[in-house]
């Protein structure tokens, strides 16, 4: 038997070891997204149309499709998620009907992508006729999304604490008013967290947008913002090709002369853009829950 | 009494927060049902399209899930299709085991790092990094594999480097956080006098550690692997990057091999949608459906378990 | 808005658990009437019978988990959700335990504060103006009115009238509940229930808070769950002893701690119990 | 409040009013007619590229061009959910499909070679050589002629018409042996440059020097090799419309098949067109040679 002091060094030196290796992990992939894509960033490239079999094309439109969508996609399925998330926590009775529920969501959320995808595609593309279009994609990513960010608001709500709601309720307020004005305020950093968390993963989502929102990214114009023109940014009902599909097409099918560098490249972007959203996230959810503690 | 019943009318009037309650309820309950019927709609599907293999083209399901052969174009001496979906079964579980085993000692190493050891620099470094980690997408994840893990393995074990231990090295890495993230919500779950009175005891912080929080949160942690383990599961295009998608037994860990997700998302656009190849690989969506839900049954079970303790 | 004090005196017979307050000063505001409580198929009050005197202090003792506090939360339907109350709970001749009551209005009436301080995540100002706002009142000047009285009569004001912008949440414990009592009595209730507040405080604070309910009590019924003996002498007019989910004795507070009736309340008050 | 509530309604009238007149200031010429084709990966570029040509010639046409794969390509032109399916195949060739509800106009020809790592030391093999590695009946490069370096097989996914065309011409039919399989010819070229010992097969255009293209019973696979039908494996790629095409798809498939097209992107794409071809081939790989063929 060691002497239990010199095991309790070795113990936490290994602890120490341990979570130096999962940060230098973390180093070594952004390392190596960074160096092999940073060199390919320019300008052009992030502006630029991308060319099918030309080199020196970009991917200014698949970037611009990625926030867009993002954008949709956030729209519809936060207040769905939002007001699913307040009648679980909040209203639901614990009973199996609830369990079964939360059970189902858990199982859509690890259902792989592409099956999503495929049920988008049959439904939304081609029953409600809504070919491949940035709506059907924005719909599809909803239901990627909806368990998961269900899941994340409902974990924000239950950090509120209890005494919080009976506060509420005792001041003759509804369930409803003390959710809506005391709960949901106090739990906006924690909410905002996830919900900028998620929109990363649906921004770096390629499987289920393959078969809704397209592969094809036709050439936009952007001095033209009326919704209702083919060639509008705004128009929902063109096919957007996002950056992580067009890595994927890249990857797979990619016959231009600088491929690889396309996708270093978009990758690079692709991850540059969810740190962002990563530190966006700490630093609103930091402000916020200041501004709310210490007006 | 005139007044009593003033105040019984006041009191029985539906008020301003009364109605704002119904509206909440409808609102929130319309929401809940929404997703219910996205659930419904999208598991009645793949059951649909997955049980019509064994009822329209008439497979039998011990041949699904014994046969070791996956070829749904070709009929064997028999006449009937060769859907065998074992090797893509056990190709699915011995990834999702062995990248569990390895990311867990990873996982609970930093969680206890994080919660124990230097609160400080996990929330400061550790915290942000599971986050980054958890963000970076599954075709990145895939794109690394291809162009680092397998060269790596190759040029160790030989092969193609393609197969089961390249799979493993980069579901790994994508389930880490969520185990990690998991196990350290576990152990802030564990009560601060457990510590206190262990250290108050004279014991030092390794064996505080491991014989009392540790033990007090096992049941959580457990929850954590298991729910590591449905998304290592579940996961789609990065594993079918670099495992090669063979849908052969897998002879060795550096063989390839096959997931059910690997050829879902390999097969599912080369195939006509109704026909037998397409209807199998929609059977595959079930089984994967069916693990997920047993997944579920786990971790229910467990944090049942920690509970009655 | 609100009746005055020509209440029914009731005069029917007494039996042990039942007290009518003596004093026709204080006639009864609040009665409870074979109150049942459960949880699920558990009885946690069994026979709650009791009458509460307007404007004068009333405190529920007994040692934990003898009911005192369910059968507080019950007296304004807190506990809905979580339990099954049977039996009739008389405001001021009306049985608010029907369910075509709204319980809104009468928590409005009959407000709650709680053991641990639960400041909302907002400003001081909003803590106590936001609930009225949602009712309606949204005049600039009314409002700074009744928060200035609220926090004048929780005895706060003086201590942060030049920070009522600032987060409630940075406010000390004995703040923060002088706070929660200003908050709940800003919507003007006639009945004030505090579920054990001093009992996360400091003694300062504490004698703090008494000094505030003696005050509070000139415009409000105050029925207060307390595990301090002490605090129950020195505050209140009545006592009502819990013991297993019944009340065993109800009387005005120095017959209680000078002459119990039942062996039990007199262990509990010379401390011999609990 | 009520204040709060006017603003609210001023700009829910804003919003609606912005809508009427981008409604009403929409570009009626865009809002005309529009087609989608769907379908195989590979041939996506080519209509692609096509179809911004052509709507940058006619304005006030829309070409919606999706991948998805063959399988997805034919099943949605037979539902008719779609106007044009793309297709590596004969959709006869393709399990579940009714093929003679569908019209096909060929755009294309594609020669597909099997290729080796250049460590297996192997250029040249005879079909029934190749026939044998894909069975498995070798499995070394030695027992062929090459060095001593185990053979490693890497196939398209099943259902790909690469592979299709590969297993019905080069390997006279026979199936291979269950391999890894990649499903994008990019991947599977990147794999055969790097594995020692690897072979699979890829389109003409994707050979390029990391890879050993293979010598066939001494034909070399080049272009013209293929027009004279003396290198065999090679398959059209195919539009597939739902009956006899209309109207824009119409104009589109003939723009596609016209010499402008077939000389210039058909061409930079690495296809050869059929218009150069001197044999045609049908659904059962019957050959026939084309009369006046250049």
């Amino acid at each position: 038997m060691i002497n239990p002091k010199t095991q309790n060094k070795i113990a936490i030196g290994t602890l120490y070891g341990v979570a130096g290796l999962v940060v230098l992990i973390l180093m070594a992939l952004l390392g190596y997204i960074l160096i092999s894509g940073l060199p390919q960033l320019s300008w052009h490239f992030l502006t630029a149309p991308a060319k099918a079999f030309l080199k020196g094309g970009g991917v200014g439109i698949q970037l611009y499709n990625s926030f867009y969508l993002l954008i949709l996609a956030m729209l519809i399925s936060f207040p769905i998620a939002l007001g699913a998330a307040i009648y679980l926590y909040e209203y639901a009775k614990d009973n199996w009907v609830t369990t079964t529920i939360r059970t189902a969501i858990e199982i859509l959320s690890s259902l792989p992508s592409v099956v999503v995808g495929l049920f988008g595609f049959l439904f939304f593309v081609v029953k409600l006729n809504l070919g491949f279009s940035i709506l059907s994609g924005a719909f599809a990513l909803t239901f990627f999304n909806l368990p998961l960010l269900t899941r994340s608001i409902e974990d924000s709500l239950r950090t509120i604490d209890t005494t919080q709601r009976e506060g509420g309720l005792a001041l003759g307020l509804s369930r409803w008013e003390t959710v809506t004005r005391v709960i949901l305020p106090a739990a906006v950093p924690s909410i905002l967290t996830g919900v900028i968390l998620s929109a990363g993963r649906v921004f770096g989502e390629a499987a289920a947008l393959i078969y809704t929102a397209g592969q094809s990214a036709p050439a936009l114009d952007f001095t033209d913002w009326n919704p209702f023109n083919i060639s509008s940014p705004l128009n929902p009902m063109r096919p957007a090709e996002t950056l992580a599909v067009h890595i994927w097409k890249i990857n797979s099918e990619g016959i231009m002369p600088d491929a690889k560098a396309i996708s270093s490249g978009s990758s690079a972007v692709l991850v540059l853009a969810i740190l962002l959203f990563n530190f966006a996230a700490r630093y609103l959810g930091k402000r916020l829950y200041k501004r709310l503690t210490s007006a | 009494m005139k007044s009593t019943e003033q105040l019984e009318q006041q009191l029985k009037r539906h008020s301003k927060a009364a109605k704002l309650e119904i509206w909440g309820k409808v609102v929130s309950f319309s929401a809940l049902l929404l997703i219910v019927a996205v659930v419904v709609a999208i598991i009645g599907f793949v059951a649909s399209k997955g049980l019509a293999t064994f009822f329209s083209n008439h497979v039998s399901l011990w041949d699904f899930l014994s046969g070791k052969s996956w070829n749904p174009g070709v009929t064997d001496a028999h006449g009937k299709p060769e859907v065998g979906a074992l090797p893509m079964i056990v190709g699915s579980f011995l990834i999702t085991i062995l990248s569990a085993i390895v990311a867990t000692p990873f996982a609970i190493g930093t969680a206890v790092f994080m919660n124990e050891i230097s609160p400080n620099k996990g929330a400061k470094i550790l915290q942000p990094v599971t986050e980054l980690l958890v963000g970076i997408p599954s075709v990145v994840y895939g794109f690394i594999g291809l162009s680092v893990v397998v060269p790596v393995t190759r040029a160790v074990f030989g092969g193609s480097g393609f197969g089961i231990l390249s799979g493993t090295c980069v579901l790994f890495v994508m389930i880490l956080p969520t185990v990690t993230s998991m196990s350290v919500d576990a152990l802030r779950s564990v009560p601060r006098y457990y510590r206190e009175a262990s250290l108050a005891l004279g014991a030092t912080q390794w064996q505080t550690i491991y014989k009392v929080v540790l033990r007090a949160a096992t049941p959580g942690m457990m929850t954590a692997v298991v729910f590591g383990m449905a998304r290592a599961f579940g996961e789609a295009l990065a594993v079918q990057m670099v495992i090669g998608n063979a849908a052969l037994m897998p002879g060795s860990l550096v063989d390839p091999a096959s997931t059910l997700t690997s050829v879902l998302t390999t097969g599912i656009g080369n195939t006509v949608m109704g026909s037998l190849q397409n209807n199998a690989l929609w059977s595959l969506a079930l089984v994967l459906l069916l693990m997920s839900l047993v997944f579920n049954l786990i971790i229910r079970l467990i944090g049942r378990k920690g509970r009655l303790q | 808005m609100f009746l005055s004090n020509d209440i029914t005196q009731n005069t029917e017979m007494l039996d042990r658990h039942v007290v009518q307050p003596a004093d026709p000063q204080h006639p009864t505001i609040l009665s409870t009437e074979d109150l049942h409580v459960y949880y699920g198929k558990k009885e946690a009050i069994a026979e709650g019978d009791l009458r509460f005197a307007s404007n004068q202090i009333t405190a529920l003792i007994g040692p934990s988990g003898s009911g005192k506090s369910t059968f507080l939360r019950s007296l304004n339907r807190m506990n809905d959700r979580i339990a099954t109350v049977t039996g009739r709970i008389m405001y001021r001749g009306v049985d608010i335990n029907q369910p075509d009551i709204d319980v809104y209005e009468m928590r409005r009436r009959v407000g709650m504060v709680f053991q641990r301080p639960n400041p909302f995540a907002k400003s001081i100002y909003d803590n106590i103006a936001f609930a009225l706002r949602l009712r309606g009142v949204t005049d600039k000047h009314a409002l700074d009115e009744i928060v200035e009285t609220s926090l004048k009569q929780a005895a706060l004001w003086n201590q942060v009238k030049d920070d009522l912008n600032k987060s409630a949440l940075a406010l000390s414990g004995g703040q923060a509940q002088r706070l929660c009592i200003a908050r709940a009595i800003a919507v003007k209730p006639d009945i004030l229930l505090l579920d054990e507040p001093a009992s996360a405080l400091d003694p300062v604070s504490t004698s703090q808070l008494e000094d505030t309910l003696l005050e509070l009590k000139q415009h409000y019924s105050i029925i207060i769950v307390t595990h301090n003996m002490q605090q129950a002498g020195r505050i209140s007019e009545y006592t009502a002893f819990f013991n297993q989910g019944r009340v065993l004795e109800y009387d005005t507070t120095s017959h209680i701690f000078t002459n119990p009736q039942v062996q039990v309340t007199s262990d509990y008050v010379s401390g011999n119990f609990g | 409040m009520s204040k709060k509530r006017w603003w609210q309604g001023l700009g829910l009238l804003l919003v609606v009013g912005l809508g009427l007149f981008a409604y009403q200031t929409r570009e009626v010429s865009h809002a005309g007619e529009s087609i989608t084709a769907v379908g195989s990966t590979a041939l996506q570029p080519l209509v692609e590229a096509a179809g911004e040509q052509y709507t940058g010639e006619h304005l006030g046409t829309f070409i919606n061009v999706q991948g998805g794969g063959t399988g997805t390509g034919l099943s949605q032109i037979q539902e008719g959910a779609v106007q044009i399916g793309n297709s590596d195949l004969f959709a006869g060739e393709q399990k579940g499909i009714r093929a003679q509800q569908l019209v096909d106009h060929r755009v294309a020809v594609v020669g597909i070679t099997p290729v080796v790592n250049k460590k297996a030391g192997v250029n040249h093999l005879t079909t029934a050589q190749l026939i044998q590695v894909f069975t498995g009946k070798v499995t070394n490069w030695r027992e062929v002629g090459g060095k001593n370096v185990p053979i490693v097989l890497v196939n398209r996914a099943q259902g790909s018409g690469t592979r299709a065309t590969f297993e019905q011409f080069g390997l006279a039919g026979h199936q291979s042996k269950t391999a890894q399989e990649q499903d994008s010819s990019g991947m599977v070229r990147q794999i055969v440059a790097t594995t020692p010992g690897a072979i699979s097969y890829v389109a003409f255009s994707y050979v390029d020097k990391t890879v050993q293209a293979i010598t066939l019973n001494g034909v070399a696979p080049t272009e013209a090799n293929v027009i004279t039908n003396d290198w065999k494996i090679w398959s059209y790629e195919h539009l597939y419309t739902k009956g006899q095409p209309t109207g824009l798809t119409k104009n589109f498939i003939r723009y596609v098949q016209s010499a402008a097209v077939q000389k210039s992107l058909v061409r930079q794409l690495g296809y050869l067109s059929p218009d150069q071809m001197k044999v045609s081939r049908d659904v059962d790989g019957q050959i026939t040679k084309l009369e006046g063929a250049k």
